[in-house]
Order: structure tokens, then C-alpha cells, then sequence
């Protein structure tokens, strides 16, 4: 992993939204940095929290999960169980002592592209506040 | 031990041009189980495509991985291609270096290490795909269209004349819905019932098509292709097979009550058809109003005074088709495909306190203005204001009545009211020359073929005066209504004496279209309006497959957009009805029954119904997927708390060796 | 409206109330004053007067320094508060205004910045009501001794009682019932008509006079073509614009202009078998006695 | 009717965004239906109606609103906020409006009506209660309508319904302080 990509940040998009709103962020060139890497599921409430808890685990320094608007979603209502698990994800990070502002998650619409590229722009940068996890 | 083949496309200079390619070429060789990779000019070129399956064969190849442009552009392209070279379609992994990469970072360095940290991500998550296989499964050929008006008739007579089974179910006693009610209609003023009535007929005579008035669907269970319905049949008391409909029934009978088909202006029988071109033209007896089943009600507990036995209608029916005997009966019917038209209902405006909130008798709805200029309505096409019965002179129009309105609840503007009331302008005049009618409007939407020309036509050729302003108040001076309001043109203050004042309703989706919704699982917005697939691209589909939506149950429409959204929701039909089998996309979640403690916690998340009880042969009840229900959404993976459920395509596995080879140490 | 029935669930219970008359009830609305406590007094509700009570600054306070006319109310508010009883408010424009402040004591800040305005902790644990409803509970019996039979009533409830509904939270904002309910309880006939709601021109009268003319004669002139033979009306701004200037109008307006204009006390007060001197009906302007004559009424 | 040139709009509308986040209301959504104009009572009096009061802080006309007449001859009755169509509440923005005016030191453009609030809050704020003969007589002082009303007076006097002199209580003292804190706190916050 080269030093280059610290903070890395990955990011979780759900399939029908946020991912053609990453697309579109591609289409219509809106830059932003080189940190993310972005996983594709189909709902971001395929999303485990477990898996979320792997990745700072594993030395990831920030996660960003992404879905469709409340009300939007693809499936009706996944994103609704989205919300409130990683509500309580949140608190729990805190309580393993990794600074929950390093995990976050967004509505991002397949037509909010440059939204997306904001919230990544803003997303590593606080990232970058925070430092680099240096995991035992 | 997997061979696993990468090939990195440059799309001209998309990619090429920001990450080092040759590169990530030479890093995805160096990458486990990678035993070839590759890059092209253009991977979806016939040439790029033809190198892979090449490969394919060449190197033994039996995973692919692409990094190119969005999965969302090309997948399915891809699989194809592997597909032709003899590999399971399913062994196919995208990495998104275009959308995700090449077009949003410009330092060549940063984008081509995350290049082939995606590469790399995708190559772990391929190795673990497995070949996925869909599935067919056979279906009914028969359709259930709901709603008997405009939009399902035209529905029901297309999906017919394709060759299927249609079941038309009316929860009135008559088909025909709103039009049936309406005189004329714009921007042609051809008469509604002449140009609405033959449909109805060809509908009751059609072979293909069954249809269910008196009735409302209950229940629906099963899936896409394999729908089962409960439909209720209300006791109509007469049986149809012996009855002529030769109306010696409702003329004798001598209770009468207000008329639903006349809002309320005119009066029908007990035992009653809604209006004279009624298909079926057989009544009905309402029982809730009948005297004689009033006093069969007496009977039973002999409480009150005994109320007169009627039975008149027996008396005079000479083919002895009054059925007492009938109840309430459901049917259950298969289905492959459901059309969903359900229609509107006018806004109720009794709301508007400052309009009278219906305390005014001469201030009615358009559909009721349409009623008394009808001449098979209550006053037999004579408009008579209803207090008095004498003819107005002064006629007020107030558009936008429950609609834009947020103080009501309706900020949506109901797209036709303009048009009607541009439409009762010219048609008053038409009824009596003395007439001068002012409408108070906001904006004037007359968006469609002729509409424009014609809403000119009220103001140029019958005089009609337009005055920009919503009405603030109505009130009641002697006989006449005295009206408030702002010509904003002019920015001064109007007041007219009104002999009468026509409110422009606005639509909304008619009574239980949320109800209907839930039984058939598809979503509706705040107003109850259905939602459709996409509001642009599948604009009858819904997101349960197999079943469509058109009409006004979807929106403010006017007639010509419905029989073309009815059609539209046929045409569609027709398509899933004219399969032999459907095939199920594979990328279904499934269950491990080893695994599975039958808690069911899965259930609960489903949205779509898919997760099935299902007995082991050593006797626990544990979890199964009906894959034909399941979208694969996941929900139910994360819910499982033993980990019994998994994602095909996405398995926990899968997401866990993208990360690990991304963090991984 | 939630609001208003919780009250009306409440009142079953109330039968005293603390009693804020306001400024004018003191002087131009003799009547009305004297008339409700009369009332009140005879149906059984006990009416303790808040003792140093203030202005409620009017739409003069509100119209030109927002903090002043919270604080004002607040002031009277805070002592019906210190009694713990609900308060009882004739006067619609009090009432309104009284009710406004409630609101906007909603909000922390204002209910902070407010307190220190009168040098007061304030909290909004007071339930005002106007005395319209205090009157028309259906649980309150009326020992009526003389029914108003044949008497036609234009029942005017104005602006200030029932606006804005979500501020006010009493009876209905467009067609609003109270009244026209209490006069059908007192065997008159409360007549359906189209303005009982609108304008009187409130407190323009000495800036516009002719303002005030034209709205009140609109008024009092549908009142008498819908056939009243009397307005009844529940503020003291509206009675003396309706009954002051009948004669102005008569003269600017050219036909006559003479309708009666009573407070709904002093027509409660007649069914209750008060003598017309001790409800000051000879304090109008524009005389109610030659009606009631008429009516066979005293 | 002064000559009247185009309107020259500015990109950035401070005045609309001023009083929207004053009042709190999304005065942008009014779509000029009128309907608060129609029902206006005093409207017919106004040099701009309603409508036209919103269209003017829409299109940041901030002169012609704050010196209108139409801001004075609003009386609060409410009808106008009880039937938008947009929710947005208008006397409480015309309220505001005449607030701003004021805070600006700008001459009312309708004298009397400002002349009657301070002659009303004179009283209030010596007596703590309203004392209508004080109030008639410093209005037409203020105002120079030296006979305004006063052929009313006898009338009135004789059927008691004015007293000459006026009621005083503790509360006159308690007024002075509120009234004289609420000044404070005023010029702190401005």
C-alpha cells in the first residue's frame, strides 16, 4: 500500500444510487482526491456492520457508506435499516475507541455527482485531520 | 486452482491518458491466481472483445476481470463476450477505472496506484465467483386488470385482442369511471358517453375478457407470471343470467336517494343501474337502502317499530331474476401480469370554509356542472343553478380548487382543470348566448395538441372574461353569491355578483388506492398517487415485477394520456404474458440449512416477500428463498444472525476479500 | 382542532377564573364588562380580577416594537400564572394579543429574552381563554327566564377570536359556531351569513375613519339585508365601530343605516332576566331598546 | 404618479434575503396568485396591494416597500395568512415590514396610523392602562386633526362611557420599568 493513498478511505455504494452517483461525478469530471476506493453492492443495506468494523480493523482510516435517499430506495426500504444500524455502528466505534467521525454515512441520488465528489472531497480532508490509524 | 485473466482497456485516452496502464498490466501479472492480463485500445470494440475471448481460450482462462469503464455501461456487453467463449457468464468481474478513476483524478501517480488497487480488488472478489445458473419458471397467461374506467377498458380490450384472458374487475355496478359522468369533452367536444360507450360494449362482448362489476380484489399472493387474487364479489341480488334489464325493476321501485353518478343533484332507485348506458345494463339492489331488506334486518330482532315490506321489484320482474339468496362471495383467480387503474376521485371542497365549505347550494364542482349539462343528467342537459332551478347568467370559475394548494394538502397542479373549465366556458355559451362567465385562474396550462388554440377559443370567440387571481372569498348576498377577488394584472380588487360559481376541482387517487397499493405490495406517494418504476424510462412498470400501473391512479391525466398509458401498461403486459417461461436473475440470496435456526429475522427485512417457511426433513423449520420473489438486495444477509443467508454475486465472503486485500497486511 | 377541545375537556372541571377585562372594558366597554360579570355571576362561574393588570399593548405595541408588545402581555400573563387559574379575556384584541405571546413564548430564547424583560421567570403553564367560550361551554346550565324567541342574530366573532387558528386554537376560522350555538341555547335565531369572520377596520378608526366606515357598513348592511335584527358581537374594537358611526354611515352612504349592536352578554344577560338598565343597554349609541320593544323582548 | 424607471435588479438580493430570515418566511415561493390581496380588507386603500407588497421584497424593490402605504394600512386581521396558498404568513411579514421602516427612520406614509401607535403606547406607558380621552387628545395633538372624534366626546361622556380622568394602579410603575428594560435589551441586541 503506497504512502500516497493515506487516509484510505473506503467506500461502500449501493448499486442503483450512489454508484451511478459516483458514475456521474466520472461523467460530468467533477475531480476529487485518489483516497477512496469504492466497493459496489447492490443496497447499502447489504452493508454488515461487522465488515465495517473489519475494515478499521484491518487499518482502513475511514469508511463512507453511500445510499439511495430515504424514500428513493431501490428496494423500498433498505436504506431505512441502513440508517438505524450504522446510527448505532457509530456510537459503538467510539466505544472501541476509533473516533467515529472517521465512519459516515450519506444519501447520494444517481444525478448527485458533483454532491458526491464533494462529500469525498470533505470526507478526506477531515481524514486527513484525523491522521493515519496506526493499528497495532 | 483458478487462471484468472485481466485485460485493462485504455478507452482511447479516458484511461490511458491519466493512469499508467502498461503498469497496472505489469502489477495485475504479479497478482495471485492471475495467470494472464492484458490491455486494449478499446475492450468493448468487436476487436477487444474478439482478443479476450482469444484468451479465454488460449490461456485456459476460467475468471475474467475487466478494468474499463462502469459495470453500469457495459457488464452485461462483457458477459456476453465470455459467455460466447464457452465461460460461465457469472466468472466475470469489472473494475472501474474510468468513471471511478481516470475521469476524476488527474495525478497520474495517485490514479494509477488506485487502479490497481481496484484491479486487485476485483481479482480477489472473482476468485471466489462461482458459475450461476437463471432459472425459468412457467407462467399464467391470463391478465387481472382493476378498474373499470377509460384507462382499464382500453387496457382490458388490448391485452384481449393480443390473445390472453382478461379478468376486468369494477368495484361499481357499471364500468366507465369518471368519463361516463363527463358531457363533453376537449379540446373537440365530441360527446364523452358517445365515443366511451361502444368501448364498453365491445368490453362486455369481447370472448377474451371476464368482467366482474359489483367487485373488489382482496388479497394477491405469488409472484411475476404466477399471481393469485382474491377477488370479492358483492351480492347484487339480481342474477344476471335470468335478468333482461328491462328496467320494469327500477322504475317501480319507490324508495329513492340521492345518486352517487349525479353527485348528489339527481336521485335513483334502490334497485338501480348508475346510468342508462351502464355495461352490464343489470341493476343492482343497494342494500344498505333497500326496504325490504330493511325489514328482513327487523325481523331478526323484532326491535323498533316493523318497517313496510316492499318486494315490489319481485312483483314486476317478469323474468323472476331477484335473487335474495345472494351473498357476498370471493373467488380466487391466477394471473401472470396485473394493471393497476384505479382512477381519481374530484377534490372534496368542502374544506374551503371561505368558499362556503358546501354551505352554498349554487356553488358547485365542475364534475357537477358536467352532470347538469349533460342531457342524460338530472335536469336533462337544462343548466339550472340548484337553489332555485332558474338559469344563470353570471357564471364564476375558480381554477385551482385542491390543487397548488399547500394550505390543503395540494401542491400538485391536477393538469386538465384549465383545459374543463376553458372547455364549460365555451359550452355555456353554447346553452344559453345571455350567459357571461369570468374565470379566476393563476396560470393558464393548455400544454397539448389544440388545447392551446382552444383555451384562446373561451376568451376570443365566447367572451369570457380571464382574470388573473386566485379567489379569496364567496359569500351569500340574497340570491345572489358575492365573489372576492384580485385581478393581479390590473393589482386592483374585483367583486362580482355570481349567479352561480364552479369550483375546478383538482384529481386525487379515489378512495383505499392506498389500500390497494399494500395488498399488492408496489409503493404510492403522500397523496396516494401509485409510483411507477421510473418516472421517465418505465413509466407503467412498478417495482414489483408483473404488475403495471396506468391512468390516474399514477397522476393527473387527462382522457388521451390515459388510453395511451393504458395501452402503454398492455403493451407491456402483453410482452410477460407472450413468454412460455420467465427467467429468474441468478443473483439471488440463498440459505444454508445446516445453518439456519429458523428465528426468521430474515422475514421481517424482506421487502419483497421472498423468504419462505419451509419444514427440513428432520423436522425444523427453518428459512428458504423463493427466488423468484428475491432482488437480491441483501437485506436479509445482514439481518442472519448465524450467517446461514448469503448474497450470490455478493457474498460475505466476496466483500470480505476485496477489503482484506485492500488493508490486509 | 386539539387545542380547543382539550380546553372544553378542561373547563368541565372550571368554574373559576382569574379575569383580565383590559382597557377598554374599563371605560368605552362599560357594558360589556358589567354585563359578563352579571352573567358569569348568575350561571355560576367566579370571576377574580387580576389586580395590577396591564395594556396588552394593542396592535399599537405590535405594529412598532415587537419585544414591548411581549412584554406587556407577559406582564399580565405572568400574574395569572402566579394565581393558577385559567384566565378569562373578553376583549378579543387582549385575547389575541395574550394568546400570540403564548406562542411565541414557545420558543427558549424569546421566552428568556422576554422574562428579563419584565423581570420575571415566565412559563407558558397558563390556559387563556376567551369569554365566549367560557360561556358557551355546554356544561355551564343557563337558568333561562326569558327566551329569546324572534330575535334574529347576526353573530359577529371578527379577526382577533379566531385567527390565526394554529395561535388562537378556538372554534372554527372561516365559519366559526360558538356564538350562533349559545344564541340557538337562548331560543334566538343566530342567521347564517357571509362576513361574521371579516374586517371591521380595527384600530384605524381614528388614522381612517373612512376606512372604518366602509368595512362596518359592509358588514352591518349584509347583516341587515340577511334580515338581523341585531348584531351580536364578543370585542369591544368591533362594537364601537359598528355601533359609534351608524349615523356617519347613514349620512355617507346615503340609505339608512340602523342595526342594533350588542355585546352576547347583554343578549345572555336578557335571557338570564336581567333588566336592560343593569345591562347598560342604554349605553349604545346606536339604541337597542325600540328593537327589543318591538320583540316583545322587555 | 411620479415617473417611473425600469427596475434595475441587483444579483444579489439582500433585501429579500433580509427579510426572510427575519421573518422566518419563505416569501420566494409566492406565486402572485392574489389570494391574500382578494381577501384584504384595506387592500382597496393600499398604493401597493398584498400581492404586490411580496412581488416588491421578492424582486428587492426595498424603497418602494418600506416607504408604501400599503405596510401602515395593514391592520393585522390575518385573513391574508389563514388562506395562502403557499403557507406563508403575511401579516407577519407586513408587521415586520413596518418594524424595518421604522428602524430605518423612515418617514411613515401613513402619518396618523404611526402617530396613533405612539400616542396609544404614550398612554400605556405613563398610565399602564389605555386612557381613551389622553389617547384622543395627545393623538390629535400629534396628528394637529385637533377636532378629530371630539364631536363624539359628549355623546360618549354622557353614557359614561369615557372617564375624564385617568385610572392609575401600581401597574403604571411596573410599565415604566418594562418599558424602559425592553429599551435596554433592544439596544443591546441591535
Amino acid at each position: 500500500m503506497s504512502a500516497d493513498n493515506e487516509p484510505l478511505i473506503i467506500g461502500f455504494l449501493c448499486n442503483w444510487c450512489s454508484y451511478a452517483g459516483a458514475d456521474m461525478a466520472g461523467t460530468s469530471r467533477q475531480a476529487y482526491p485518489a483516497n477512496i476506493r469504492i466497493m459496489r453492492v447492490p443496497c447499502s443495506g447489504r452493508v454488515d456492520p461487522l465488515l465495517i468494523v473489519k475494515c478499521f480493523e484491518e487499518g482502513a482510516d475511514a469508511v463512507l457508506v453511500a445510499g439511495c435517499h430515504p424514500g428513493d430506495c431501490h428496494y423500498s426500504e433498505g436504506n431505512y435499516y441502513s440508517r438505524r444500524r450504522f446510527a448505532l455502528l457509530r456510537e459503538l466505534l467510539d466505544f472501541m475507541g476509533i473516533e467515529k467521525e472517521r465512519f459516515r454515512i450519506e444519501w447520494v441520488s444517481a444525478s448527485e455527482g458533483k454532491r458526491f465528489a464533494k462529500i469525498v472531497s470533505d470526507f478526506t480532508e477531515d481524514a486527513t485531520k484525523l491522521g493515519s490509524r496506526k493499528v497495532s | 486452482m483458478s487462471r484468472i485473466g485481466v485485460f485493462i482497456c485504455h478507452c482511447g485516452t479516458n484511461i490511458g491518458g491519466v493512469v499508467n496502464v502498461p503498469q497496472v498490466v505489469e502489477a495485475a501479472k504479479r497478482m495471485p491466481l492471475v495467470a494472464y492480463a492484458d490491455e486494449n485500445k478499446y475492450t468493448c470494440s468487436e476487436v477487444g472483445q474478439a482478443s479476450i475471448r482469444d484468451a479465454i481460450k488460449e490461456q485456459r482462462l476460467d475468471r475474467v476481470v475487466i478494468a474499463s469503464c462502469s459495470p453500469r455501461m457495459h457488464e452485461n456487453t462483457f458477459r456476453r463476450t465470455v459467455a460466447t467463449a464457452g465461460l460461465n457468464p457469472y466468472l466475470l468481474e469489472m473494475a472501474n477505472l474510468r468513471e471511478h478513476c481516470s475521469w476524476v483524478h488527474s495525478d497520474s501517480k495517485d490514479a494509477t496506484a488506485k487502479a490497481i488497487d481496484l484491479v486487485r480488488m476485483a481479482v480477489a472478489k472473482v476468485a471466489r465467483h462461482e458459475s450461476l445458473f437463471p432459472k425459468q419458471v412457467g407462467l399464467t397467461k391470463r391478465a387481472l386488470v382493476i378498474g373499470g374506467g377509460i384507462t382499464g377498458i382500453q387496457a382490458a380490450l388490448d391485452i384481449a385482442s393480443a390473445g390472453h384472458e382478461v379478468v376486468l374487475v369494477e368495484k361499481e355496478p357499471s364500468i366507465g369511471g369518471r368519463m361516463a359522468q363527463l358531457d363533453k369533452t376537449f379540446p373537440t367536444l365530441d360527446c364523452s358517453a358517445c365515443i366511451l360507450t361502444p368501448k364498453m360494449v365491445d368490453v362486455s362482448q369481447h370472448p377474451n375478457i371476464t368482467l366482474l362489476t359489483y367487485s373488489e380484489v382482496k388479497e394477491v399472493r405469488g409472484f411475476v407470471g404466477n399471481f393469485e387474487v382474491d377477488i370479492l364479489k358483492k351480492a347484487k341480488m339480481v342474477d344476471y343470467v335470468k335478468c333482461t334489464g328491462c328496467g320494469n325493476c327500477w322504475q317501480a321501485c319507490p324508495e329513492r336517494i340521492p345518486s352517487e353518478f349525479d353527485l348528489g343533484l339527481g336521485r335513483r332507485s334502490v334497485i338501480y343501474i348508475p346510468f342508462a348506458q351502464a355495461v352490464p345494463n343489470k341493476p343492482v339492489i343497494d342494500i344498505a337502502n333497500c326496504r325490504y331488506e330493511r325489514y328482513l334486518k327487523w325481523k331478526e330482532t323484532e326491535e323498533g317499530p316493523e318497517p313496510p315490506q316492499c318486494r315490489i321489484c319481485e312483483g314486476v320482474c317478469p323474468t323472476e331474476a331477484i335473487d335474495r339468496s345472494q351473498r357476498d362471495e370471493i373467488v380466487t383467480e391466477k394471473f401472470g401480469a396485473i394493471v393497476v387503474a384505479t382512477g381519481f376521485k374530484t377534490f372534496d371542497y368542502s374544506v374551503y370554509g371561505e368558499y362556503g365549505g358546501g354551505r352554498y347550494p349554487d356553488v358547485i364542482s365542475s364534475l357537477q356542472l358536467e352532470r347538469l349539462m349533460s342531457a342524460a343528467g338530472p335536469t336533462e342537459g337544462e343548466v339550472l343553478r340548484p337553489s332555485d332551478g332558474v338559469h344563470p347568467k353570471n357564471v364564476v370559475f375558480i381554477q385551482c380548487v385542491g390543487s397548488r394548494d399547500d394550505k390543503v394538502g395540494r401542491p400538485y397542479c391536477s393538469k386538465v382543470c384549465c383545459m374543463y373549465t376553458a372547455k364549460h366556458a365555451v359550452m355555456l355559451k353554447e346553452h344559453d348566448p345571455e350567459v357571461q362567465c369570468y374565470v379566476f385562474y393563476i396560470d393558464v396550462r393548455a400544454g397539448g395538441k389544440d388545447f392551446e388554440e382552444f383555451a384562446r377559443r373561451a376568451q376570443d370567440e365566447t367572451g369570457a372574461v380571464y382574470l388573473r387571481g386566485r379567489v379569496s372569498q364567496i359569500y351569500q348576498e340574497g340570491k345572489k353569491l358575492k365573489v372576492l377577488g384580485e385581478d393581479s394584472l390590473m393589482g386592483r380588487l374585483v367583486e362580482i355578483d355570481a349567479d352561480l360559481v364552479v369550483l375546478a376541482t383538482g384529481m386525487e387517487p379515489s378512495d383505499n388506492a392506498d389500500v390497494i397499493a399494500q395488498t399488492l405490495n408496489i409503493s404510492y406517494n403522500t397523496y396516494n398517487f401509485l409510483i411507477e418504476a421510473h418516472p421517465k424510462l418505465r413509466p407503467v412498470e412498478t417495482q414489483t415485477d408483473g404488475i403495471f400501473v396506468a391512468g390516474t391512479c399514477v397522476g393527473p391525466r387527462d382522457i388521451p394520456d390515459c388510453v395511451a398509458h393504458g395501452g402503454a401498461a398492455a403493451a407491456k403486459a402483453v410482452v410477460l404474458l407472450s413468454q412460455d417461461s420467465l427467467t429468474t436473475d441468478p443473483l439471488t440470496s440463498f440459505v444454508d440449512p445446516m445453518k439456519c435456526v429458523g428465528c426468521f429475522a430474515c422475514k421481517e427485512v424482506c421487502p419483497f416477500n421472498a423468504i419462505e417457511e419451509q419444514i427440513t426433513r428432520d423436522g425444523r423449520t427453518i428459512s428458504s428463498v423463493n427466488e423468484s420473489l428475491c432482488k437480491g438486495c441483501g437485506l436479509c444477509v445482514v439481518a442472519c444472525r448465524p450467517g446461514a443467508i448469503n448474497l450470490r454475486g455478493f457474498t460475505n465472503q466476496q466483500l470480505l476479500s476485496e477489503v482484506l486485500t485492500l488493508v490486509g497486511r | 382542532m386539539a387545542p380547543v377541545e382539550s380546553n372544553v375537556a378542561k373547563s368541565i372541571a372550571e368554574r373559576v377564573y382569574s379575569y383580565y377585562p383590559g382597557c377598554s372594558l374599563h371605560a368605552t366597554a362599560a357594558e360589556y364588562d358589567v354585563s359578563a360579570r352579571l352573567v358569569c355571576q348568575k350561571v355560576g362561574i367566579e370571576l377574580r380580577e387580576l389586580e395590577d393588570w396591564v395594556c396588552c399593548g394593542a396592535s399599537a405595541a405590535h405594529s412598532t416594537d415587537h419585544l414591548l408588545s411581549l412584554a406587556l402581555p407577559a406582564h399580565t400573563l405572568k400574574q395569572a400564572e402566579e394565581k393558577g387559574l385559567p384566565l378569562a379575556v373578553p376583549c378579543a384584541m387582549c385575547f389575541s394579543r395574550l394568546k400570540f405571546t403564548l406562542h411565541e413564548l414557545e420558543n427558549k430564547d424569546t421566552l428568556d429574552l422576554v422574562s428579563r424583560a419584565i423581570g420575571k421567570e415566565l412559563s407558558t403553564a397558563v390556559t387563556v381563554k376567551p369569554m365566549l367560550q367560557v360561556l358557551a361551554d355546554e356544561n355551564i346550565s343557563l337558568p333561562i327566564a326569558k327566551l329569546l324567541i324572534g330575535l334574529k342574530v347576526a353573530c359577529y366573532y371578527g379577526c382577533l377570536l379566531v385567527r390565526p387558528p394554529e395561535v388562537v386554537g378556538f372554534d372554527d376560522a372561516e365559519n366559526p359556531q360558538t356564538m350562533d350555538r349559545l344564541m340557538e341555547r337562548l331560543a334566538a335565531e343566530a342567521i347564517d351569513w357571509g362576513l361574521k369572520t371579516a374586517c371591521c377596520g380595527a384600530g384605524v378608526a381614528f388614522a381612517r375613519f373612512d376606512i372604518v366606515l366602509k368595512l362596518s357598513h359592509r358588514l352591518i348592511s349584509l347583516a341587515q339585508r340577511s334580515g338581523a335584527d341585531c348584531i351580536a358581537v364578543a370585542c369591544p374594537m368591533c362594537h364601537a365601530n359598528l355601533d359609534m358611526y351608524q349615523k356617519d354611515m347613514t349620512a355617507k352612504f346615503g340609505q339608512k343605516t340602523e342595526l342594533p349592536v350588542l355585546y352576547f352578554t347583554q343578549l345572555m344577560g336578557l335571557a338570564l332576566g336581567f333588566s336592560p338598565k343593569e345591562l347598560l343597554l342604554d349605553k349604545h349609541l346606536t339604541d337597542p331598546l325600540p328593537m327589543l320593544r318591538k320583540k316583545k323582548l322587555i | 404618479m411620479p415617473e417611473q424607471s425600469a427596475i434595475v435588479l441587483e444579483p444579489a438580493n439582500d433585501f429579500l434575503f433580509f427579510v426572510q430570515s427575519h421573518t422566518g418566511e419563505n416569501i420566494a415561493s409566492c406565486y402572485q396568485c392574489g389570494k391574500c390581496s382578494a381577501g384584504c380588507p384595506t387592500a382597496y386603500a393600499m398604493d401597493l396591494t398584498p400581492r404586490q407588497v411580496m412581488r416588491g421584497v421578492q424582486l428587492g424593490l426595498k424603497d418602494e416597500i418600506l416607504d408604501s402605504s400599503a405596510i401602515w394600512l395593514c391592520v393585522s386581521c390575518q385573513t391574508c395568512s389563514l388562506r395562502c396558498p403557499r403557507e406563508i404568513d403575511i401579516a407577519k411579514v407586513m408587521e415586520s415590514l413596518r418594524l424595518f421602516s421604522q428602524a430605518e427612520g423612515r418617514p411613515p406614509a401613513q402619518r396618523e396610523i404611526a402617530v396613533f401607535h405612539s400616542a396609544f403606547l404614550r398612554q400605556v406607558r405613563l398610565f399602564g392602562r389605555l386612557h381613551e380621552v389622553g389617547l384622543t387628545i395627545t393623538y390629535n395633538l400629534l396628528s394637529m386633526h385637533f377636532f378629530n372624534n371630539i364631536k363624539r366626546l359628549p355623546g360618549m361622556l354622557a353614557r359614561g362611557k369615557l372617564k375624564l380622568m385617568p385610572q392609575t394602579m401600581k401597574g403604571a410603575s411596573e410599565v415604566k420599568q418594562i418599558a424602559t428594560r425592553v429599551k435596554e435589551l433592544e439596544r443591546k441586541s441591535s
